[in-house]
C-alpha cells in the first residue's frame, strides 16, 4: 500500500536536489511545471513501507485529541494541525479554495493531520493564497510536526507564494491531498 | 463545502488533481490518490468569485498605514472577500457595481524611489485588476470619503489632488484614462454635481461649483454659508444620489442640506441638539454638551431619510471623539427620533441602503466593528479585527 | 504689533491662489521655494489687528486647562495642543528635530496654543519627519482648533511630507514659530 | 532641548529661519520673530543624528508584515532611532558599527509589479541610504536571524534564497555588488565560518560547510547528529564571534555546541532539563514537561557564557508557545543556574553583550517589549509598542 510520508518526501527532495542536480536545471524544471501543473504540491513523493501507527487518544497530541470536524472557520478544525496564519474559510473563500482575487501558491508547506471520525491520518497541503493583502480573520498557528527552514514544506512561517504574480501573503488553505502513513 | 459551487472559477486551475501531478513524482501518486479516495476525497485548490455589490455589505477599510478594504455581509457577519486598497488610498464603487476603483499613490521602492499616482480598476466578481489609469498625483491622507467621488452616471472620476496647491484630477472611467486637472484653491471635499460636473466645500465658508466640459471647466461660488475654521463642517458627510443632494454636519451640531446644482442652494441650518430637546451646541470654551464626532460621524438612509450621528458628551474642540451614542434623526422632521446607546464608542459609522437597514460601526478600540439592526437597534455582530477604519456601502439604483 | 492669526493666513492663501494666480506657475515658484528655504511653512502671512484675546482659565480648551511645560513626551506638553501622530521626542527625535535618517517636512500644518507659563498663544508648526516607517511610540491626537480639509493647514490627518524624497509618515514635531494674535 | 547639540547636522537646514521665509510673506515676519524673540526664541527644524551601534542598545523589530526596527536603549528604555527594514527583510549589523544592512524584496507596486532583491545599505549615524546591491532573490519569511549574517570580516554578506530550491547569495559588502549564489539543497540557517564561508544545518541532521572562494565554492558535509523533523533544533540559534562557535536548542530541550571550522565538530547534546534537575524533554505525546518555545527562545552572553532560554509547561509540539520563565544557563558547566518567572509571557529574547548585561523580550500580547537587569532580574522598563519582533543586539569586537 502506498501512503505519503512527509519524511520521506523530505528525504527524497534532499537527495534530489543533493550534489548531482543542478539547481538551475532544477528550477528550470520547476519553472516549466509551475505553468503546466499549478495543483499538486511541486515535491516527489515515494513509495513507503506503511507502519502501523498507533492512532488511540493516547497516541496523539493536544491538538489532535481536541481537534473537529465540523467548522472549519475554527482553529481546532482537523485539517488545520500545523496551520499559520488566516484561515481562508474565514475570508470569503472556503477550506480548499482562495477568496476572490487572489491566487493559490503552485506549491505548499504540508501537514499529517488526524481526522477524528475515522481515526486515520490524512497529509494535508496548506496552500497559501496570494496577491493580496492580509486578511487578518481567524489567525491560526498549531505546530504538530512543525520544523524549521531546513526542512521548508514542514515550516509554517515560509511564504509560501512561489509562482505567483506577487508574494503578499493574504491567507492559507488546508487541502486534503490523500492518507499519510 | 460551504460556499456555493457556482462561484467557483473556470480557470486552468480546474485541472484534474492526478494529471497536474509532477513527473518527479514517479507511478506513486496515482496509487495513493486512488487509495485516498475510499476515505476522503483529494482536493484541488481553487479560486472563488465573488457577487458584484450588495446592499448588506460594509465595506471597512484598515486603519492609518494598512491596507485593504474587507468586505462583510451585514446579515452573516462573514467577510466576502477583499478590495486591494493600498495604504492611504481611497476607494469608490462603479454605481453600476461592476468595478471597484481605487485611487492610491505607490512607490517603486516602498518609502523610497519613484511615485506613482493612479486609479487602479477591479473587476467586482474575480477581483482582477483590470487597468490602472495614471494621473499626475493626490493628496495623501487616507479616511476621507469624498477625496476620490464619481459622477452619478459612473463614467467620471474625480480625484482631489493638494500638493501643497489644491486641484483636481478628472478620470474618464469608460475610455480609462486621465483627461485634465483643475485648480481649486482654497476648497476641498468633492460631491458629484449630476450634469454640471462637482461642487466642492471651501475654507471661505462657500460651496465651489466646477462646470466640466471634457477639458475645460469654470468655476463658480456660493455666498459663504458656515465659518470654516470656527465650526466646521465634517468633510466626511454624506452625498445622496437619489436627491442630488448633500446633508452635512458641522461641530456644534448644525445639519446643512445642500441642494446640488449649477447653483447649489444650502438650507438654513438645524441643530441635533435642539432637535433632541437639548440647548444647541457651542464653540464656547467650558461649555459642555453633546457634540457630533469621529472620522466618519455620520450616516442616512437614502429611503428612509433617517440620520445617523455618532454623539459624545463633551467640550467643543472634542470633533474626534469616539461616540457613545447613535442619534437617530428624521431630516425632513428635523427632530431626533432616537437616541441610542453604544456597547462601546465608535469613530465611525454607516448604513445599510438595504430593505433591512444595518448599522456598521468601527469601534474606537482593536479595529473591531459592529453590525446593529437599524429597527431593532439590536447588535447582531461584533467582527473582530474587521480594520477600524471608514466604511462604505453600496447604494444600488 | 504684528502677530501671526492662523485664520488669515488661510484667507490670504485662498485669495493668493484664486483666480488670478495658474497654480502650475505657483508651483513651479513653490518648487523652487522648497528648495531654497525648507525650513519656514510655505504659507503667506499677514498683519493682523491685534484684538485682545482672553487668556484666563474660564477661556481656555481642555486640553489648555491640563497643558504643561515640562515633558515633550507627554501628549500633554502645551505645543501638541493640535497635533496627531507620534511625538518625535518619543522616537530618537526632539520637540523641533526629526529622528537620524528621517527628513523635515518643509511644509507643515500649524497650530495656534497656549504657552501656561505665560498665558501666551504661539503659533506652532507641525513638521512631519518623513521616509521612514511609521515610529510609533507616544502616539497623540490633539484637536484644538483643528478643521477639515478646506482649511488644510489647520487639519491634522494630512501627510504633510511635501518636498521630501518620499511622503511616508515617521513622526511629528511641534516648532515653535512665534507669538501669535 | 532634550538632545545634545552635537548631535544637530550640519546640513542646509541649519539655514537661519528668517533667511528662509518665502518672499510671498512679504515684510510682516521678520517684524513678527522680533516679536517673537521677545517671549519665546523661534525655531528652526533640523533631522538629529544618532551614536553608531551601541553594546546596551536592542534591536526589536515590528511584528509579521510590518516594518521598521526600533532601537531602544537598554539602560534608559527610551527609543533611539529606527532602521528602515521593510516587511519580511532582513537586518545585519556591520561588526564595525558603521553600516546597517538590510536584505530585502520590495515590488514596484507594493503587492504587484516587478519584484526586486537587494541589500540596502545604511550608515549608523546619519541613517542615510548608501547604496542598495541587487541580487538574485532571497526567502521571504521574516522572524529568522540565521538567513542573513555577516562574516566576522564583515566583508561579505550570506543571504539565504529558496524559490523553492535552496540556494545562498554571495554579496561583497566593501565592493558592494553580488558576487555569486551557490546552491545548498536541504539546508537552511546559516553561520558564518571565518576564514571559510559559512556553514548551515541541513534536513539530513548534517552540518554543510561552504567554502567561498571568490565566484567558486565547495560544500562538505558532517556526520548527521540530530533528527531534524523529530527533534528540530530552532532555526534561531546564536552564533558567538568571539569562539566561533554556535550553541543551539532543540524542541525537546538538548542543547548543541557547534565549532565551526573547515570541519565543524558537536559536541555530545545535553538537556535543559536535566540541567535543571528534572527528567529530560521527550517527543512522547502526553508528557507534560517544561520546554523551549517561541520564535526566537535562546540568547547567549559572549563574555560571561551565560544561555537564556524561554521555557513554558507544555506538551511536545508546542514549540512556538510564549515562555513564562527565562532559564540562565552555564554553558560550560551544563547547569541551569536560575530560573525566572515573567511577568508576562514572551516569545523572543536577547541580550545585550555590554559590561552591564541586560535582556529584552518581546512579549507575546500588544508588541509590547521589556527590558530585565540580567544581574539581578529586576524589570527595568516594559516598552509598549515596540514592535512585537525578533530582537538583535550588537557585539562591539
Amino acid at each position: 500500500m502506498s501512503k505519503f510520508s512527509v519524511d520521506k518526501m523530505g528525504e527524497n527532495l534532499l537527495r534530489k536536489f543533493a550534489g548531482h542536480t543542478s539547481r538551475r536545471s532544477l528550477l528550470s524544471k520547476l519553472g516549466m511545471t509551475l505553468v503546466a501543473a499549478p495543483v499538486f504540491p511541486l515535491l516527489p513523493v515515494s513509495r513507503a513501507e506503511a507502519a502501523k501507527p498507533d492512532r488511540s487518544p493516547e497516541a496523539k497530541t493536544a491538538f489532535a485529541r481536541n481537534a473537529q470536524t465540523k467548522d472549519d472557520t475554527k482553529c481546532s478544525y482537523w485539517r488545520y494541525c500545523a496551520i499559520d496564519g488566516s484561515l481562508c474559510s474565514c475570508c470569503g473563500g472556503a477550506v480548499n479554495a482562495c477568496p476572490a482575487g487572489s491566487e493559490p501558491s503552485p506549491v505548499s508547506w504540508v501537514g499529517t493531520c488526524i481526522n477524528p471520525d475515522d481515526g486515520k491520518a490524512y497529509l494535508i497541503a496548506y496552500r497559501d493564497c496570494c496577491g493580496k493583502p492580509s486578511c487578518g480573520q481567524c489567525g491560526c498557528d498549531n505546530t504538530d510536526r512543525e520544523t524549521q527552514l531546513y526542512v521548508p514544506m514542514q515550516n509554517n512561517n515560509v511564504i509560501w507564494c512561489f509562482g505567483t504574480s506577487s508574494m503578499e501573503y493574504h491567507c492559507s488553505t488546508a487541502v486534503l491531498v490523500g492518507a499519510a502513513e | 463545502m460551504r460556499v456555493p459551487p457556482r462561484l467557483f472559477s473556470g480557470s486552468l486551475l480546474r485541472m484534474a488533481l492526478l494529471a497536474s501531478v509532477v513527473s518527479m513524482a514517479g507511478g506513486a501518486v496515482s496509487a495513493v490518490a486512488q487509495e485516498a479516495a475510499k476515505v476522503l476525497e483529494a482536493e484541488e485548490a481553487t479560486t472563488l468569485k465573488i457577487e458584484p455589490p450588495q446592499a448588506q455589505w460594509g465595506y471597512i477599510r484598515g486603519g492609518f498605514g494598512s491596507g485593504g478594504t474587507r468586505i462583510f455581509d451585514g446579515v452573516t457577519g462573514k467577510m466576502k472577500g477583499l478590495v486591494e486598497t493600498s495604504k492611504s488610498s481611497d476607494m469608490a464603487i462603479d454605481p453600476a457595481g461592476k468595478f471597484y476603483y481605487v485611487s492610491e499613490s505607490i512607490w517603486t521602492k516602498g518609502d523610497r524611489g519613484t511615485r506613482q499616482d493612479m486609479v487602479s480598476v477591479y473587476d467586482t466578481t474575480d477581483m482582477k485588476l483590470l487597468a490602472e489609469i495614471t494621473m499626475p498625483g493626490r493628496l495623501i491622507i487616507g479616511g476621507r470619503k469624498q477625496n476620490f467621488i464619481i459622477s452619478d452616471d459612473g463614467k467620471t472620476g474625480f480625484v482631489y489632488n493638494f500638493d501643497p496647491a489644491s486641484s483636481v484630477n478628472v478620470i474618464d472611467l469608460v475610455k480609462r484614462k486621465f483627461v485634465t486637472d483643475i485648480d481649486l484653491p482654497g476648497c476641498a471635499s468633492l460631491m458629484p454635481n449630476p450634469g454640471v460636473g462637482f461642487s466642492a466645500l471651501c475654507s471661505d465658508g462657500s460651496i465651489a461649483t466646477v462646470a466640466v466640459n471634457g477639458s475645460k471647466s469654470s468655476v463658480t461660488r456660493s455666498a459663504s454659508f458656515f465659518a470654516a475654521s470656527v465650526d466646521p463642517i465634517f468633510d466626511n458627510y454624506t452625498y445622496d444620489q437619489s436627491k442630488a443632494e448633500a446633508v452635512m454636519v458641522s461641530y456644534t451640531g448644525l445639519v446643512y442640506q445642500v441642494k446640488v446644482s449649477a447653483t447649489p442652494t444650502v438650507s438654513a441650518p438645524w441643530s441635533l441638539q435642539v432637535a433632541a430637546g437639548l440647548r444647541p451646541g457651542d464653540t464656547k470654551p467650558l461649555d459642555v454638551n453633546w457634540f457630533p464626532g469621529g472620522t466618519q460621524p455620520m450616516a442616512l438612509n437614502r429611503k428612509t431619510g433617517l440620520l445617523y450621528v455618532l454623539m459624545h458628551i463633551g467640550e467643543f474642540w472634542s470633533q474626534k471623539q469616539a461616540g457613545t451614542e447613535v442619534w437617530e434623526i428624521d431630516v425632513a422632521a428635523k427632530k431626533v427620533l432616537g437616541r441610542h446607546p453604544l456597547e462601546k464608542p465608535a469613530v465611525n459609522i454607516e448604513v445599510t441602503q438595504s430593505a433591512e437597514p444595518l448599522l456598521f460601526l468601527s469601534e474606537d478600540e482593536g479595529g473591531n466593528a459592529r453590525v446593529i439592526d437599524a429597527k431593532t437597534w439590536e447588535s447582531k455582530h461584533e467582527i473582530k479585527r474587521a480594520g477600524g477604519g471608514i466604511i462604505n456601502t453600496f447604494f444600488p439604483r
